[in-house]
């Protein structure tokens, strides 16, 4: 049975500074990542959520470590923000037997269900109609669990999410549909795919509680995650929210972002919801500056070991090849 | 009633041993859950009534009849199995998996060996098909092999009422996601009742007839074809064994290799497409492993390329036929 | 390039008497389909129109015979409205080689491009994906061609739908999208399954005009189909036309309908849309009852033939499992 | 300049072959269409630059970047395909295929013969796939074999720079329907340049390598390691005849036959799983018109019977490899 915090509407000093802490563990992790991957020691696909850094955390404070989470390739922050820890994250980048999927997943699949993080897919929309079968089973076994489910912009167009969304609201199943509307899909911009102003218009549709909301505003976030969970636990079934953000690092290592006018991604810079969240919290009151460099230098730390754990960490060994594809070994 | 009629055991047809299985799984274990178009009571039950009667007796929370949306059941199956149920979904026709087929083969089957066994998914998906009745192209395509081909998937195709029922009790306790093809034809042939309780284990073949000249490996609807082409041929002193496979993924293949081993003769026969059909498979497989017990090259029967048709007049030359399988044995004893 | 016919905004006597004697043709030839079919002269799945004949005549009436229609398995209203010959339906209903389709689709995929029926689905919503590559086509070739695409209210669920309505908005493409809403999906009812009051609702979430009618209503359907039309000829784009209705006669053969209440049934047979329109003809002054008999028995006469025609023609000859596999004949 | 550099063709890369066919294709024919995702220039002319300036040459109404809408995607050049265009779809990872498996098995295959030739579908399906990249369980599938149990589509698999050119343009004037399936590898692997207006018929295979010892029947990538292993072996006095198919459908069994017929022993080797794989029909068809002939078993290599792993640890060992093809000539040759 999943423990029914109190979380309140609004964010306070508490409830911003865990946010903050978790934005600047995904900020920080992400260029790391990048950074190692740069130096050829991993070597894997990795879609970077910076700019994006603090929709994950503004839902993920507010929820429970059992409430699961379904998300996407572009899922650190939310892995992050739900709680994977760092070492079998890290270690799963590198491809180790230590990894949180033994390496077998790779980024595109971290799964972590001590932390809640059942399922995260590589293929655009399809992590929508899973988490209404999460959901529906805690329904069904009034476990009280909630579900988020992380996606894109692009994956509004996708029948999936119709499906998916149709079937949620039919069933008022307890789910949380969070859109990152980050405006680009890989290298197409939204107007050119999607024909609707704004993705939360879409909610009609499937007579859907739906919002837009700044996705770089850590209160506005906070306060239409809260709206939406606290509908989901007390049996008001699925809302849809679209949160207004960019990415900065391109869709992929790799890409650098040459179909992004440069106007529109200084813009979009400008914006950076990092440093803007650091200013709030700092002309708030809500934090000094020696409290937050302090959390960064744990961040570092920390980021040090787990790098560190994971280069050397064990390969995993070739029998592997024979197993979890049943319960039971096979000869692969 | 006469002595004969009192020991015959009860006949059912494949509709009520779906439903006995249905019904048995659901009370045994709650989590057990149905859901798929038309499924629940209000609806009917089930276009073929296989799912009468659960949502009164288990309530619509546990069986739901759905929009038709199979993404969304199928990933509804994926994610209600994560979290420890065992849904048992059905997709109406097999050719509608094929809208569905990314949560099946990109999710389903691969997420506990993606999530590095952190993960399982215990689900059953029902599906029907089978040519013979003039569905035409889009409602009667033998799809195992696309299935077979994805590994974590298992892959049961009965031809029997009593290994309906005693199979699907199996894939409803299985810890993997399981696939299992019903027949439009077979959920109407009648045949001997199980006994209550009656479970079949997955991956292991029947043998309805024993024989020591020919083999005949078969699976669904075409066994009965090839028991009744066995008896015929008894009577001319052929000896042909039929080895009914039952379930293509976990496959017997020492049931296959033995029979093989005994006769040296074999004919592989199925409803699917012959081509890169699964008795591709089976025959490079004996071809493998019974080198030189062979005594003819490995027959292999299964339709023809192409869709299917619609006309009768087609239809009947463009699947197996007791006549093709009849020939084949002829022709594999030389 | 299509004939650009002028057609009135709304219909006059002429108009409606074409559509009427359509309506008549679909009704007598599905009644003696299910008659045929009970005889056990041929033996096919056969989904009846009754009770939605209005719909597709209404729009048909108002269309070019090069302009495209796509349908689905309950498309016998398609095909005639859009003036498949009796001959060659018949012929593929009894799967003969002189059938529309050389008996090799059977009724399930009826396509006879000379009548501009190019596509007969049997999958539930893909039909939408495809009229968009039609009408793409139209309007590349500037050919003035208008595709129109049939499905029912349970399709508004599926992927595809939404899919192919958001593509046919952004690209402006010339179609028509009517979904014959007659409230039931095999067994089940809308309510159950569709998570919006009404599918014209849906149109909001592609930013494409949509409008619910009266299914059963001549005039009605007219007009809607009438601006449609209109809109998709002059560059317009697309229109999502909800048109609402009833089935009398089960989702297909052998099905009696027992999941329908008998009330439910009963108020909607009051509605049935035939003699309501015959009543209307009378009542205008449009027709005399002796005009409309002699529709009557000229349909007659041309079913009693095609049946005749159709029972009395050749079976498919084995070599034809070898051909239109690939164009070229191959050994099947 | 040396003399050599100058008698050296030029080399390109398969992404840069798909460009000039494509080129070419929308220069000679006004109704080839290309769509996808992210396809157009202003997207930048597609994540690879396969379809790079084509949108800029040949307008924004032919060539066009889609939504995330694989349904769509094929749906439209189904559609588009019937109206006679030439469409030639994108569909960015092989993988993806599994959301439009509906449009592209139940429609494109069929619809040809499903209006008794009142209609046809001239479309290809340009897809990427391949392991080795680390790209795990749903970006790296062959799924050749589903394709190619489905009566209707031709199935292409080149190896080489030149064969992506020349099949490509072969496909885009077919009058079927034909999925055309990149290597993620490939794609970047240098080839010699083929003239212009090269092309090469689709159903015809090459002999890379000339042999009489043992036959290796493989396309796609490991068709490259195929080609090391039988110039290593030369070196021993091994001669090893490399088949590449290019086309799974139609396939060149007799170039097949006439190549086993010649040595005696075969192996083949492709990229997807090897159960239930191409091989396994190649295998079987072997069997069953070379049975006098063979020496040896026919060898099979393909993947393990698991996902593709994202570890390069796991993945260099789940897909063939050089030391085992090796290790399989020099068993047949006993
Ligand atoms: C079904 C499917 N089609 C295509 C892709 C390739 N792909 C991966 S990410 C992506 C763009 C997704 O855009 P969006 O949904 O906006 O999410 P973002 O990447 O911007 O976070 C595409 C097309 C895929 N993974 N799955
Ligand atoms: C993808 C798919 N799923 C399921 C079916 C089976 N099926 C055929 S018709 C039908 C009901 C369709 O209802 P609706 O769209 O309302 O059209 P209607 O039959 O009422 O005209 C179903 C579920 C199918 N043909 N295709
Ligand atoms: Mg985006
Ligand atoms: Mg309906």
């Amino acid at each position: 049975m999943s423990t029914q915090q109190n979380f309140p509407a609004e964010p306070g000093t508490a409830e911003l500074r865990d946010v903050y802490s978790r934005v600047m563990l995904i900020k920080m992790t992400d260029e790391r990542i990048r950074r190692v991957i740069r130096s050829g020691r991993i070597a894997t696909p990795h879609y970077s959520p910076r700019g994006q850094e603090v929709i994950a955390p503004s839902v993920c404070a507010q929820l429970n470590p059992d409430d699961y989470v379904v998300t996407i390739y572009r899922g650190l922050q939310d892995h992050l923000a739900k709680g994977v820890p760092l070492k079998s994250l890290w270690a799963e980048y590198a491809g180790r037997a230590t990894g949180s999927c033994k390496g077998k997943g790779g980024p595109m699949h971290i799964t972590h269900p001590a932390a809640g993080v059942v399922v995260t897919t590589g293929i655009v929309g399809s992590g929508i109609p899973i988490a209404n079968g999460l959901a529906w089973a805690s329904q069904l076994k009034g476990d009280g669990r909630i579900t988020v489910t992380n996606f894109g912009d692009g994956a509004s167009n996708i029948g999936a999410f119709h499906e998916g969304l149709n079937l949620a609201s039919l069933w008022k199943l307890p789910v949380v549909f969070v859109c990152s509307n980050n405006t680009y899909s890989e290298h197409t911009t939204y107007e050119k795919v999607t024909a609707v102003k704004r993705i939360s218009d879409r909610g009609a549709s499937y007579s859907m509680p739906a919002v837009t909301v700044d996705g770089n505003d850590p209160i506005a976030m906070w306060k239409a995650a809260h709206e939406a969970i606290t509908r989901a636990r007390s049996g008001g079934g699925p809302t849809l929210i679209e949160a207004m953000t960019f990415r900065f690092e391109g869709h992929t290592n790799g890409d650098d972002s040459h179909y992004i006018p440069a106007d529109v991604m200084a813009a979009a810079k400008e914006k950076d919801p990092v440093p803007r969240f650091r200013k709030l919290l700092l002309d708030g009151g809500h934090a000094t500056e020696a409290e937050l460099d302090a959390i960064e230098a744990k961040i570092k730390d920390d980021l040090d070991e787990a790098v560190d754990y994971a280069l050397n960490s064990p390969w995993p060994d070739a029998a592997e090849l024979n197993r979890d594809i049943y319960d039971e070994e096979i000869e692969a | 009633m006469s002595a004969e009629a009192e020991t015959k055991p009860a006949q059912i047809i494949g509709v009520q041993a779906i439903n006995m299985a249905l019904m048995e799984a659901m009370e045994a274990d709650p989590t057990v859950l149905v859901f798929g178009e038309d499924v629940a009571d209000p609806e009917g039950g089930g276009v073929l009534k296989c799912t009468d009667g659960l949502s009164t007796r288990f309530g619509d929370h546990r069986v739901r009849s759905t929009p038709i949306s199979e993404q969304a059941i199928m990933g509804a199956a994926v994610g209600a199995a994560i979290a420890g149920m065992r849904p048992v979904a059905e997709i109406m026709l097999m050719n509608f998996i094929s809208v569905a087929m990314d949560q099946l083969v990109n999710h389903a089957a691969k997420i506990r060996y993606m999530s590095g066994g952190a993960t399982s998914v215990p689900l059953v998906v029902r599906t029907l098909t089978g040519a013979g009745m003039s569905l035409g192209g889009q409602h009667s395509d033998m799809l195992e092999a696309w299935l077979a081909h994805t590994p974590g998937l298992k892959v049961v195709i009965p031809s029997n009422p009593a290994d309906y029922k005693g199979l699907l009790l199996s894939c409803i306790e299985d810890d993997n996601p399981c696939v299992f093809i019903e027949n439009s034809t077979l959920m109407y042939t009648p045949g001997d009742a199980p006994p209550p309780g009656y479970k079949v284990p997955l991956g292991k073949a029947s043998t309805p007839r024993v024989g020591s000249d020919v083999t005949l490996v078969s699976y669904g609807r075409p066994v009965l074809d090839c028991i009744a082409v066995a008896d015929k041929l008894a009577a001319e002193g052929i000896s042909v064994e039929v080895v009914d496979l039952r379930t293509i993924v976990p496959m017997d293949e020492a049931a296959i290799f033995a029979s093989v081993g005994k006769t040296g003769r074999v004919v592989i026969v199925h409803e699917a497409v012959k081509r890169f059909g699964v008795g591709a498979e089976i025959a490079a497989r004996i071809n493998e492993e019974c080198h030189g017990q062979l005594k003819a090259p490995v027959g292999r029967i299964g339709a023809k390329y192409s869709p299917v048709p619609f006309s009768s007049a087609l239809e009947k030359d463009y699947i197996w036929t007791a006549a093709g399988i009849e020939a084949a044995v002829r022709k594999v004893m030389g």
